[in-house]
């Protein structure tokens, strides 16, 4: 059972370094930022099954932490740096 | 606990490539970035030397060091980033400028 | 033009080539460290029962090591004076902050205290403490703020100024007591050591929240009876 | 083994974001990858056995450097475009994209 826990950890570890590619490539800025927000939301799921996987209760306080902050990145970027919605492309 | 001296040696690689980025970049912001990127690959050291025995518990010393670091750092990021916003205002440039060339 | 550019390339390359040298350095020092040294792990194993508290990391940071983290409040004061000191930036004209922000503030923020009230409490014998929940609560004074929420001008002077230094102010005077009943400087002694501790963490909770929330801010909020 | 590969892509992972978010010429770009930097770092603690220092690292890493690093960047291009209408000399960099 802990072999799978952490078979599943690496996999979402996995997806998240797909995730990566979106932040380097995504056209705009609410791309890169949301990619990172997908960043946050895997980790959740990551340190729960490694919670579960080493049997360390802790790790569940660290992913609560995690999911209740995400929001006030989400929130920071949404207030001040998304200045204009529609035109905002980067230039490379 | 075989991933010891992974982890260290990343600590090592991130401390000299903070200190590339910081000595190549003249934007202020990319500086406390690099600078930040330095204090990591420091405290992954120490974590990953306090993990480092097998037979016991990892080292509380360590730890506490860092956790009191970590919030150092973010402090001293804030003050850095409002003295960068200030030069900014002040000079209208986003480095320091050296007053032998300019 | 082209010369300057040649001895920037060269120059960049003697810089890479200088930080190859310093990373093999330091790494191999890093590979020569013996792992099996005790360390100081064993001693703070052996003393917790005299700490007040049964997490190693806790004991350390509020007990055995409490300086470190006297001094450490002590930089993140001097931190925000430098801040305030520089005084105000300019205000960034953003967007009104609409119903979902506020409807999420309100929802979210009193999620955030909770958890940084339990993970004070649970800071006495599990991961977690002063430093961890005081950053919980900076971290919703940020969102409040991004929110549109503003603090009233009449909790802005005074009071602000109280809590902000409360946090040193209570464990130098904790420390000064235990001088004045005959234990040495921030030493606890261990009848009362947990309750002096939780009582330290406590009120260094709300001082680091508050510190680290103005550190967000940027500027001193105004003081005055209007505006 | 597996605890290997999770490691080696772990510590991969990092040192490929930290040298992007050090060198790539977009400012956002940068902030974003430093930003998911500090999310990683959270799985390198918890690898490490350092529950509290992963704990810390997710409060201020996840929600307080981001914060702060997205606001300080807006006031800049703020600054950079006040001082491009009052017509001073257009060496901001604020957009040194």
């Amino acid at each position: 059972m802990q072999t799978l826990y952490f078979a599943l950890a690496l996999f979402l570890l996995l997806n998240l370094v797909a995730g990566m590619w979106r932040v380097l490539r995504g056209p705009t800025v609410a791309d890169r930022m949301l990619a990172a927000q997908l960043f946050g939301t895997t980790s959740v799921a990551i340190l729960l099954l490694l919670a579960q996987a080493e049997n360390v209760a802790a790790l569940r306080d660290v992913a609560l932490v995690f999911a209740l902050l995400a929001a006030v990145t989400a929130v920071a970027f949404v207030r001040r740096a998304w200045t204009d919605p529609e035109t905002k492309h980067d230039a490379n | 606990m075989s991933g010891v001296f992974l982890y260290a040696l990343l600590g090592v690689g991130l401390f000299v490539l903070g200190l590339y980025a910081l000595i190549i970049h003249a934007h202020l912001l990319r500086k406390i970035l690099a600078i930040n990127v330095m204090g990591t690959g420091v405290f992954l050291v120490l974590v990953a030397l306090a993990a480092g025995n097998p037979d016991a518990p990892p080292d509380p010393v360590p730890h506490a060091m860092v956790i009191t670091g970590i919030v150092v750092a973010v402090s001293a990021t804030a003050l850095a980033l409002i003295l960068m916003l200030k030069v900014s205002v002040a000079t209208g440039k986003n480095h320091l400028s050296d007053s032998t060339r300019d | 033009m082209t010369d300057n550019r040649k001895t920037g390339k060269a120059l960049r390359l003697l810089l890479v080539s200088l930080l190859c040298a310093i990373a093999a350095w330091l790494g191999y020092a890093v590979l020569g460290l013996s792992l099996s040294h005790v360390g100081l792990g064993q001693l703070v194993g052996a003393n917790l029962e005299a700490s007040g508290v049964s997490h190693p990391v806790t004991a350390v940071l509020l007990n055995f090591r409490g300086y470190d983290t006297l001094l450490e409040m002590g930089v993140l004061l001097v931190a925000l004076l430098g801040v305030w000191s520089l005084g105000g930036m300019p205000d960034y004209d953003e967007s009104s902050p609409g119903p979902v922000l506020d409807i999420l503030s309100r929802l979210l923020i009193p999620m955030l205290m909770l958890v940084a009230g339990y993970l004070l409490w649970v800071g006495a014998h599990a991961p977690g403490g002063a430093f961890q929940a005081g950053s919980v609560l900076g971290a919703a004074g940020v969102l409040m703020m991004l929110a549109g929420w503003r603090l009233d001008s009449r909790f802005a002077g005074l009071l602000l100024r109280v809590v902000m230094v409360s946090g040193l102010g209570v464990f130098v005077m904790v420390s000064t007591a235990m001088l004045l009943i005959g234990n040495g400087f921030l030493e606890f002694s261990p009848p009362m050591a947990g309750e002096l501790i939780l009582l330290i963490e406590a009120v260094a909770t709300m001082s680091i929240g508050a510190t680290l929330a103005a550190l967000f801010l940027g500027s001193r909020p105004a003081v005055g009876p209007d505006k | 083994m597996l605890h290997w590969a999770f490691d080696s892509l772990l510590g991969l992972s990092l040192l490929w974001l930290a040298w992007r978010a050090l060198t790539s010429p977009d400012l956002f770009k940068a902030i974003v990858l430093f930003i998911s930097f500090g999310l990683l770092m959270s799985l390198a603690w918890v690898r490490l056995g350092a529950p509290d220092v992963a704990l810390a690292e997710a409060a201020i890493g996840a929600g307080l450097t981001g914060a702060l690093l997205l606001a300080a960047l807006a006031r800049l291009e703020s600054i950079g475009e006040a001082g491009r209408q009052k017509g001073s000399i257009g060496e901001t960099g604020a957009h040194d994209r």
